[in-house]
């Protein structure tokens, strides 16, 4: 077949390879695609088709080798319920992989996530420590059973800290106590940060005093994923998520609405929670 | 001066190059706005907007064919209330700015065209292409209701009309409606929109969309907008903005030939991104040698 | 066995796998059907026969566009007398042949209809994509023309009528001339022909087809062809053929699943050569698992 | 630009560089454009866009590594004398390559070509002679004026025999009379043939019954020249020019229509001359 005919924007349909209930409300769900997954790289996102549902970004939790491609999916609303009740076999369309990723240059890197963002972030981990760096993990959550990834970080060669808010495991407190209480240096080359945004800008700020450099992966209502439709961008930069990020700088977007407000499916201004 | 040779004028609207965003990309915000301005875009026109927030359907919204890009995003918009806010945040920064609206009938657009002017664009495009009365059809495929509500509009507004008509393959239907909206006193008419198609997924077993059917734009449907715009420029004397598939300046000028003075540009971005304006007028401009582009508007009739 | 589940039946017409010879492509000799047949089709459609030889327009008559080809060849063709002849060297040997026919009204339809019957073809398919008395519509746009030219012709013939109606996006319109031929006592319906379009040059600015205009085909028009079946299909209950950019195996499946009874090909030659044919159905395979192509027709809905 | 865009059967518009007479109804246009002359090979042909008029096929008759492109037309029709009236800095778009080429495999080759058929064969000659093959060039025409391409043939390091119908040079006839006429081995691996389809029904004739395999470059009616109008096809194969030709072994086609009759632009069979 000609190469015009390849539409690099259309679903993959593949059938559930794997599904495991990680945590009370996170699943992670996997199929083989060698196609995506080996363009895959931490912090890039997929967009998947739950059909009959909706189209939703996800970020890749795992890209392997032999063509495994996961994901994680909290159950918030539709279209994550419905992976929530999907059993290996069944069918969901995948496109991607979209956005920039992490920039893991540097040898001592700090991770710090929350929730869901832990997604993205097991898999930079697995990836820096491959390359031989240094790794800090700061792996947060509201409750023990919430900590997702926690046995796959324990097996990494990289150095682990947990802290829940209800303190049933780790350090007891919201993300920036965790980091407040430990003992965190500033030898950094950069800190990589995930999760629910009030978590990341007041975690930011912390890290930020330190002088070490920080990447964020921002959450923002996304269509199409492509960088046409607009309704992920950043006011007041009018940056695309979906293309100039999900991972930026927190310099780039240290004075933009991130922390402040984003938008929700019709465009209008909204709360960032 | 090369600057100078791209300047085109809509009516009585300047603008500095002939590439202007089309309607629904990147067009509800307005950093998104600005940002494409600064791009290079002679003039970007806004997300087509209602009179409520609207949310637009599920997903998929959007498929990839060869060649082309279907979407479905059912006409999300923030509504015209906060849209004026968005408007104002580009018309402080200067460029010039199209107010896009849609609504459900004459008295809708009348009002939603006073709140664009308010809010200080320079022209108002009707968008005429969503299904209306009629399930299946378009107010823009019925010569009457295009008219009724061009006049309406017009009449009542100081900004200029520009009314945007679907991809109709119905050629001596498209020409009747052409024919009517320049009576009802448009000031110009944007063809085309998107042409109404879809894509099933062979394993899902299903359309791929959420809505089922979409629009398909892109270099796919070039071909035939360009040949609507040969059409119509037989037909009226007002300007004709031309809109499908320009991905380059070689398209740009075909369109210019064809009887544009100006083309609108969306789908490109997905392949050329943002700055793609300023690459399709660089790329136009040998083809020009020393005219300007007004001089090849219509010349390959 | 695998190559039973690929026989489909249009109406009273058996065919061993739904791919089908489009009208105008290789189909004016007997030598090219007979080939095409060879080649694995299930049947072939002949180029649309008048009653006169004919020359078509100078060239060019084709140019490629992204994802798709122009082309205005005109309707040259030898004539019925000529034809006749071509088409009995194929009966001779076997394979279902279909014999497209265009007229200027329903007397020229009626003759024409009939002497392909003489000449032995399994059904007749009537172009009525050709524009007529309207200078730049087409009778396929005309609902009244189109069910008067079916009527006629059906009523004196004894082989099944498939009309051809072209791809007209004002879909209302299309649905209302889809009933009335459904009403006239087609047999079935084939959708769509190519889309009007036209190309410019730049350099040369003019356009590039010697007639100014015509028809796309191929992949880019796939969506916007495969949007009419899926929309006709809810509305008649005969046999649809799909036409437009059927390049693959998975292509066939999804106007099987919109509603059509089988595909016709025409411009995927140009890029996989002659033995498309053979290359859909077998790639077509693996989706249709354990059930026969039948049971995939109008399944999307 | 994506690959995609790439429209290959879609004209260039070129504006001519060069434009020689080469005999009373024989003009040689030169364009440049390394895009198609890249791909030329001996035996293709070009669709050539005459601006305003039609398009027509055209044997490549030069195809240089600086982007040189040549063929030479014949006037006989609208399209042709057009082309003869063209000047330098006018423009014509050019499609293309088209069709097969001669094989030019072999260490022993005979070309013989009559009319305008020496386009593609001079072409060839020069081909197989770089290629440090010998060459025996049999050129005929119907007068010394119209032996086409005589002076570039001369300068070739092959050997020349010309023939004339009124012996106004060389030897007196007909090509078969010529042919018969010297004293020719039936070493050759292989003869090139093109001429008037009369001229080459004879020659081949003469030539198969030595046993030497033939090719001959055939002209038949083309509309698109990318193998969908079936105007070229030849009975009762169904072989068309453009694609499987132009260039054919006469076992193949000896049996077809081929010398019999061919088909004008209605598609009815007409005669061959
Ligand atoms: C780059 C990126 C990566 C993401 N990665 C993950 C991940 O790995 N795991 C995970 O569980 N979640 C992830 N999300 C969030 C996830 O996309 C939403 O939770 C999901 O779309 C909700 O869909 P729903 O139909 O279940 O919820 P709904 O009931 O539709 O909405 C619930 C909330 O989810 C958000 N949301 C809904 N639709 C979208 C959308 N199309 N785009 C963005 N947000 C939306 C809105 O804030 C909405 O209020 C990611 C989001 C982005 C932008
Ligand atoms: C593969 C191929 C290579 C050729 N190479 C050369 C060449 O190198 N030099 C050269 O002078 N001629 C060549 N010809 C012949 C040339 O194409 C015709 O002479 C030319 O098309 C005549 O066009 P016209 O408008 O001047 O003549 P018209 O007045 O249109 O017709 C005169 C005669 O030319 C032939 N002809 C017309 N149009 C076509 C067409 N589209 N395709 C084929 N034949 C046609 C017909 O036999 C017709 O009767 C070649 C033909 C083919 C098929
Ligand atoms: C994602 C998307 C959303 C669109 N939304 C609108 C819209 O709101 N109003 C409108 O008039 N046209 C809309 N269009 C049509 C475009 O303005 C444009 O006319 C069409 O896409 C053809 O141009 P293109 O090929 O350059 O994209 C939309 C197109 C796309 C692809
Ligand atoms: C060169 C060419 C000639 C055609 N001639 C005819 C014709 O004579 N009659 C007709 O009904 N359709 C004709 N068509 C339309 C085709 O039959 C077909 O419906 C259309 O090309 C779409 O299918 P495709 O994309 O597979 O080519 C022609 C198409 C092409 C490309
Ligand atoms: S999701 Fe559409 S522009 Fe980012
Ligand atoms: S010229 Fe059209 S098939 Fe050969």
């Amino acid at each position: 077949m000609e190469d015009f005919y390849h539409a690099e924007h259309r679903a993959e349909v593949l059938s559930i390879r794997k599904v495991i209930d990680e945590t009370p409300s996170i699943r992670s769900i996997y199929v083989d695609s060698s196609k995506i997954s080996s363009k895959s790289v931490p912090g890039q996102f997929l967009m998947v088709w739950v059909i009959g549902v909706d189209e939703i970004p996800m970020a890749v939790s795992k890209a392997g080798e032999d063509g495994t491609l996961g994901f994680s999916v909290e159950r918030v609303g539709d279209a994550t319920s419905k992976l929530h009740e999907l059993e290996k076999g069944e069918l969901i369309g995948i496109r991607g992989p979209y956005g920039n990723g992490f920039d893991l240059s540097g040898e001592n890197l700090l991770i710090i996530g929350g929730g869901c963002g832990m997604a993205p972030l097991s898999f930079a981990a697995e990836e820096a420590v491959s390359e031989g760096k240094n790794v800090k993990f700061i792996l947060t959550a509201s409750t023990a059973d919430e900590l997702l990834f926690r046995s796959r970080l324990e097996k990494l060669d990289a150095e682990l800290v947990t802290g829940t808010e209800d303190g049933s495991a780790g350090i007891k407190g919201v993300t920036p106590d965790v980091v407040r209480k430990i003992n965190l240096g500033d030898h950094y080359d950069s800190c990589l940060l995930c999760g629910p945004e009030e978590m990341m800008t007041s975690t930011a700020d912390l890290i930020d005093k330190k002088g070490i450099p920080i990447q964020v992966s921002l959450n923002r209502y996304m269509k199409c994923g492509v960088g046409i439709c607009g309704s992920c961008s950043l006011d007041p930069s009018g940056l695309r998520v979906c293309i100039e990020g999900p991972v930026f700088q927190y310099e780039e977007i240290k004075d933009s609405e991130f922390g402040d407000y984003k938008r929700d499916s019709t465009g209008s201004k909204t709360g960032i929670q | 001066m090369t600057k100078e040779k791209l300047k085109v004028t809509i009516g009585t609207i300047e603008i500095k190059n002939p590439t202007i965003l089309a309607a629904g990309i990147l067009g509800q915000t307005g950093a998104n706005l600005k940002r494409v301005l600064r791009s290079g875009a002679g003039a970007v026109v806004t997300k087509s907007i209602g009179p409520k927030p609207r949310e637009g359907y599920s997903g998929p919204n959007i498929v990839q064919t060869p060649c082309g890009l279907l979407n479905a995003m059912g006409l999300p918009n923030p509504g015209m209330e906060n849209m004026v806010e968005e408007i104002e945040t580009v018309k402080e920064k200067g460029g010039t700015v199209i107010g896009s609206i849609f609504g459900e009938g004459l008295e809708e657009f009348k009002k939603l065209s006073r709140k664009m002017e308010e809010a200080g664009v320079d022209a108002v495009e009707l968008n005429l292409s969503c299904p209306h009365a009629k399930k299946l059809s378009t107010i823009g495929n019925d010569p009457e209701m295009a008219e009724r509500i061009t006049k309406g509009v017009s009449k009542e507004s100081d900004a200029p009309i520009w009314t945007k008509l679907p991809g109709n393959t119905n050629i001596s239907n498209l020409l009747e409606v052409a024919q009517s909206v320049q009576k009802a006193g448009a000031d110009a008419i944007t063809i085309a929109n998107t042409f109404p198609g879809m894509a099933i997924d062979a394993r899902a077993e299903r359309p791929v969309l959420g809505h089922e059917t979409g629009g398909l734009s892109g270099p796919a449907i070039k071909p035939i907008a360009l040949r609507l715009i040969y059409e119509v420029y037989k037909k009226v004397d007002i300007p004709i903005i031309g809109s499908g598939g320009v991905m380059n300046g070689e398209d740009m000028i075909e369109y210019l030939l064809a009887g544009a003075s100006a083309v609108e540009i969306g789908t490109g971005i997905m392949w050329r991104d943002i700055d793609i304006f300023e690459k399709v007028c660089e790329e136009a401009l040998p083809y020009l040698e020393d005219r300007s582009v007004t001089k090849l508007i219509g010349s390959a009739h």
